[in-house]
């Protein structure tokens, strides 16, 4: 038997091991069954459905508006996304006109939920690298915004507050100057974190060159959103088909550069969220100065939309979240289906995943920003 | 490339296949029809040619217009920057029977899980290759293991309970 | 804390061992950088480094009822007065958690409402019913204190009960007799 | 006045105004059972409460408030509700292993814990090693607690501590002997009584090197038993559940007072190599000659306050920084700690034989 002292590595034998659907460092209710030599993952399925409740069928059971609180919960956490598209297929299938005032409400709130999701997503990898104390203070920011959606909408997170031809009510007196306040206190924020915690060497060690999503991946499995924007694939649905207003804006898309580690590695992915935040800051700056009068809601009633068909995108803070809409002149819509971004960023984790070190893999994970609620609908 | 030119080439490409050429939506998105066996060939087809270049899937829409399902493919050709709907309808034999169509996964791989989705949802087995193999069971990832029957059929009735567990609080 | 990625043997080796100290020294310094930025929270230094924490239910330092803001979607009430038993409520809730029930009233215009309960086990506060109710009878309140030890203690009931068959009496009585002044009897 | 027998008995025997002598062995249990009485359990209750109100008050949060004034009693709290919840499967034998091993590698050395110049049990010439290998049968009790897990995690936490263990004893050993260098012994004694009472006579800063083994020293200490921020092994945040998957109750109560232990013992190993010791200035030392007991509690006031800032370092650096994989944390030690800790060998070896060579 040739002993060699350092060719031969210590080998250790397959293991399975099945994970979830409740565990610590799951981004939400899946179960990963993974194949394990000694530290590495060899290999590695998901398991879905956790969450299914057949959100697309409550939608032919209701009205078209009383389907809209249905549409917030699409996606919770961002809930604006999920109305928005909705709203905006209904209103193409019905051809209504929204007016500008509106258009620019709905901006705002879909520029301050793309805040707040970083920001969470951003906690869910401080959490998943161990950092306590940034992890705290991106929750404490992120209540900022949320107070916000309270005091415009009356709800914290399922705001429904879209409506079909506009929204719900108008901007209240002390709105928009809490939003600039909001506003300037996150870029002072952005700039704490990068001291505290983007930069610092253990974070970098725990994610460069992990996860790295190459480019044929992400067109193999369709992923949209910032996780192909940061490996460098410029795809940004308020750019290539502009929808409720944002044509008008001036606004640069934040590309991954890779100047740290490998260009699509998990740092990458943190750092443009954190870039697309400052973005939405200058556009949240740009739309409340510019905030159109006018009145806020094209009345329409309720009854029924004409026979129609349409699909809309919208790009929501995961990727490109679609609705496809078909009514048949009814009360009720005949089917709506969401194209949900989450559930192709989960067709590429058994992918991504080999290969990876046991301990990487709730860091992964947790910079991909899936919704498993959104995955099952 | 305008929806004209884009309209010549399709038709000359697919001439017989086609069953109806129509704009459609305000964004006037061209949609062809095809017939349900041929999706295969004519997917292939819209990929590959350099001048359709039709590489990415975005969504996979199915629903169900009285007993026929509708399976809409929505493709995007990057280069060219076009849309174009790809759509079949497909007959299941009874309501409760599995209706059958080719599946793309080879060609598309985007749109596995879509695929899968409507698989189990409206109960249509998605087969590759040229026969449909004769599968009968539709492996739940979304449901519940065990779960019967096809909710979102418009003529599905739901359970009362399910594995013991009643769907309706009484009296509430 | 720091560490160094694998020792690349490419350089010589005094560029080896410099990039190997230059390393070790952009990354304690690093740590320390992260270390020095927490230390004025030490004091609460500044607007922006205030403890956070809502002590619930204390209303020194946590929020109560009426700092919410005005739209703020707590319990709904039912001005039962006001109501005039549309049932538009009834009809827009997603998932049907009012119940009412309606009877003639004292004058066969008047609509009685006998029953009108929501049940908050089922409601999901999304506001609807209240948009629709053009009396503007039923409004959400600030009240979002809704635990309960009973299920059924979630159902709240704002109807006037049945009409009973005396004060059914009593309306036809003074019916007639307006209606006979009005003949001039 | 029994004036005879070692200086801890005369100290004990004056603090306790007993008349004629004792056997040594009473004493000596006597002399533990306080030590471990009114330091150790009082040190792991602040020490308890520290952290958790400093790491509140780094992350904008109030910290525990509830019990006793501003939390003070959260610790006794804990502790009485971890005593009242035990693990309902029986005692196996892998947990009672760990257990032994566990404690026994503790609270043996808590004889050798130098408090003073006259509070010394144990003073031989290899006693600044015996904390270090109580700290190595600490890891053995840590690897054992994972292997006793139910889960694979455990068992992968348990090879990954043992790992680790490894990587951080030997630049620990290193620099225990830079210190050694210096002070010529390894007695405590010596090595108190080589450094002076004024921060510039502390062994640190006498010389470059010197200061350069004590960072190595503290770090590998943590390296080697796992303490935070280098304990991405232990915790139960990471993807494997770490080595105290499962574990509460009162075998969760061992198991971190196990740790407080070890931090504790490090740091007062690490002030008296280092950072002075006991040393009381001239003038002080002649003015107390007479009264032993004032004396001996001021040097232990000064030993164990340089103890407590050299802990508060460690939970401040723990608190704000992200946590490295474990076999980051083992590049690190076998990559940078051992070759700086060589370097502090071979300089300080230098600078203490600067004399003779020319």
């Amino acid at each position: 038997m040739s002993f060699s002292l350092f060719g031969e590595r210590l080998k250790t034998d397959v293991t399975n091991w099945e994970v979830g659907p409740y565990h610590l460092s799951l981004p939400g209710p899946i179960r990963l069954s993974l194949k394990l030599d000694g530290e590495v993952i060899i290999s590695g399925e998901v398991e879905t459905g956790f969450l299914h409740r057949g959100l697309e069928k409550c939608f032919e059971l209701h009205s078209w508006k009383s389907a809209i609180p249905y549409a917030d919960r699409l996606d919770p956490e961002a809930a604006v996304f999920g109305e928005l598209v909705y709203c905006l297929a209904v209103e193409e299938a019905a051809n209504t006109l929204v007016p500008p005032r509106a258009q620019a409400i709905r901006i705002i709130l879909s520029e301050l939920t793309r805040i707040s999701c970083h920001l969470a997503n951003a906690v869910r990898i401080a959490r998943a690298v161990g950092a306590e104390t940034v992890l705290h203070y991106l929750l404490r920011d992120r209540e900022k915004i949320i107070d916000l959606f309270e005091l415009l909408t009356g709800a914290r997170f399922s705001l429904n507050f879209l409506r079909i031809g506009g929204v719900r009510a108008d901007v209240t007196e002390g709105f928009i100057e809490r939003v600039l306040d909001v506003c300037d206190l996150i870029r002072v924020r952005l700039k704490e974190y990068n001291d505290l915690f983007t930069f610092n060497h253990a974070f970098l060690k725990r994610t460069i060159n992990v996860g790295v999503l190459s480019p044929a991946l992400i067109k193999k499995y369709g992923m949209t959103g910032p996780n192909a924007r940061a490996s460098g694939i410029n795809a940004d649905v308020r750019k290539d088909r502009p929808y409720s207003g944002y044509e008008i804006l001036d606004f640069e898309v934040p590309l991954g550069r890779g100047e740290g580690g490998t260009l699509g590695d998990a740092h990458e992915r943190f750092l443009i969220r954190l870039r697309e935040v400052s973005q939405s800051i200058e556009i949240l700056k740009q739309v409340t100065e510019g905030l159109p009068l006018g009145e806020y809601l094209t009345p329409t009633e309720d009854k029924a939309v004409p026979e129609g068909e349409a699909y809309v995108r919208v790009e929501s803070s995961r990727g490109l979240l679609g609705c496809h809409l078909m009514s048949l002149g009814g009360t009720a819509p005949h089917r709506v289906q969401f194209r949900a971004p989450s559930g192709f960023h989960l067709q590429a984790v058994p992918e991504l995943i080999t290969g990876l070190k046991l301990e990487d893999l709730s860091v992964v994970l947790a910079s991909l920003d899936l919704s498993i609620s959104e995955a099952d609908r | 490339m305008d929806i004209i030119e884009l309209k010549k080439r399709l038709t000359e490409a697919l001439s017989e296949k086609i069953l109806e050429l129509a704009q459609l939506g305000k964004g006037r998105v061209l949609s062809v029809w095809v017939e349900a066996k041929h999706i295969n060939e004519v997917a292939l087809l819209l990929r590959n040619e350099s001048y359709l270049g039709f590489s990415v899937l975005e969504n996979f829409f199915v629903a169900q217009l009285d007993s026929a399902f509708l399976l809409s493919y929505y493709l995007r050709a990057p280069k060219t920057g076009m849309e174009l709907i790809l759509r079949a309808s497909i007959v299941p034999p009874n309501p409760e029977g599995l209706a059958k169509a080719p599946s793309i996964r080879e060609v598309w791989p985007m749109a596995e899980h879509q695929e899968r989705e409507s698989a189990e949802l409206f109960g249509i087995i998605f087969y590759l290759g040229l026969s449909p193999a004769d599968k009968k069971e539709i492996k739940h990832s979304f449901l519940p293991p065990g779960w019967q029957g096809f909710p979102f059929r418009k003529e599905y009735k739901f359970p009362e309970s399910f594995s013991g567990i009643q769907h309706q609080r009484d009296g509430l | 804390m720091g560490g160094m990625g694998a020792l690349d043997m490419s350089g010589s080796l005094f560029s080896t061992t410099l990039s190997y100290l230059k390393d070790v020294f952009s990354s304690v310094r690093s740590i320390l950088e992260s270390c020095v930025t927490a230390i004025p929270y030490l004091f609460s230094a500044g607007e922006n480094r205030k403890e956070v924490t809502e002590q619930y239910p204390d209303p020194i330092s946590s929020r109560t009822a009426d700092d919410l803001p005005s739209r703020s979607r707590g319990l709904l009430f039912n001005d039962i007065d006001r109501c005039t038993g549309c049932r538009e409520c009834e009809k827009i809730c997603p998932n049907k958690s009012i119940a009412i029930e309606t009877q003639s009233g004292s004058d066969p215009a008047k609509i009685w409402v006998s029953l009108f309960d929501i049940d908050f086990s089922k409601c999901i506060f999304c506001g609807l019913c209240v948009e629709e109710c053009i009396p503007g009878s039923l409004v959400h309140t600030k009240q979002y204190e809704g635990a309960v030890y009973v299920l059924d203690d979630l159902k709240a009931s704002f109807g006037r009960g049945g009409v009973t068959p005396e004060m059914q009496a009593r309306w036809a009585a003074n019916r007639r007799t307006h209606e006979n002044e009005e003949v001039g009897f | 006045m029994s004036g005879q027998g070692p200086a801890w008995a005369i100290l004990l025997q004056k603090v306790f105004g007993l008349q004629g002598n004792y056997p040594n062995g009473l004493l000596a249990f006597v002399a533990l059972f306080f030590i471990y009485l009114f330091l150790i359990v009082p040190g792991a209750w602040i020490i308890s409460y520290v952290d958790r109100k400093l790491g509140a008050d780094f992350q904008a949060r109030v910290g525990p408030n509830r019990a006793g004034p501003s939390g003070f009693f959260q610790p006794l709290a804990d502790f009485l509700k971890l005593m009242q919840k035990d693990s309902q499967e029986k005692i196996t034998t892998s947990d009672l292993l760990w257990i032994i091993v566990f404690s026994s590698a503790l609270y043996s050395s808590v004889a050798v814990i130098p408090l003073g110049s006259s509070f010394l049990m144990v003073d031989t010439d290899l006693s600044a090693f015996i904390p270090f290998l109580s700290a190595l049968v600490l890891a053995l009790g840590t690897m054992l607690l994972g292997f006793s897990r139910p889960t694979v995690p455990g068992w992968f936490g348990a090879i990954k501590v043992a790992g680790q263990a490894f990587s951080g004893a030997f630049p620990a050993l290193i620099s225990l002997l830079t210190a050694g260098i210096r002070s010529g012994g390894f007695r405590w004694s010596h090595l108190a009584n080589s450094q002076g009472a004024s921060p510039m006579d502390w062994a640190a800063f006498s010389n470059p090197f010197q200061f350069l083994a004590l960072i190595v020293f503290m770090i590998s200490g943590l390296v080697m038993m796992c303490l935070p921020p280098m304990e991405g092994v232990v915790l139960p945040i990471n993807m494997n559940g770490g080595v105290t998957a499962h574990l509460y109750g009162r075998r969760w109560a061992i198991f971190r007072l196990g740790r407080f232990y070890a931090s504790f013992l490090w740091s007062l190993v690490a002030s008296v190599l280092f950072l002075g010791g006991w040393q009381l200035p001239e003038q002080v030392n002649d003015l107390l000659s007479d009264s032993l007991i004032l004396k001996q509690s001021l040097e232990s006031i000064l030993l164990l306050s340089k103890t407590f800032i050299m802990m508060l370092i460690v939970i401040w650096v723990s608190r704000v920084n992200p946590r490295t994989r474990v076999d980051q944390v083992t590049d690190f030690a076998w990559k940078v700690l051992s070759p700086f800790a060589l370097l502090a060998l071979v300089g300080s070896a230098i600078w203490a034989g600067w004399g003779l060579l020319i």
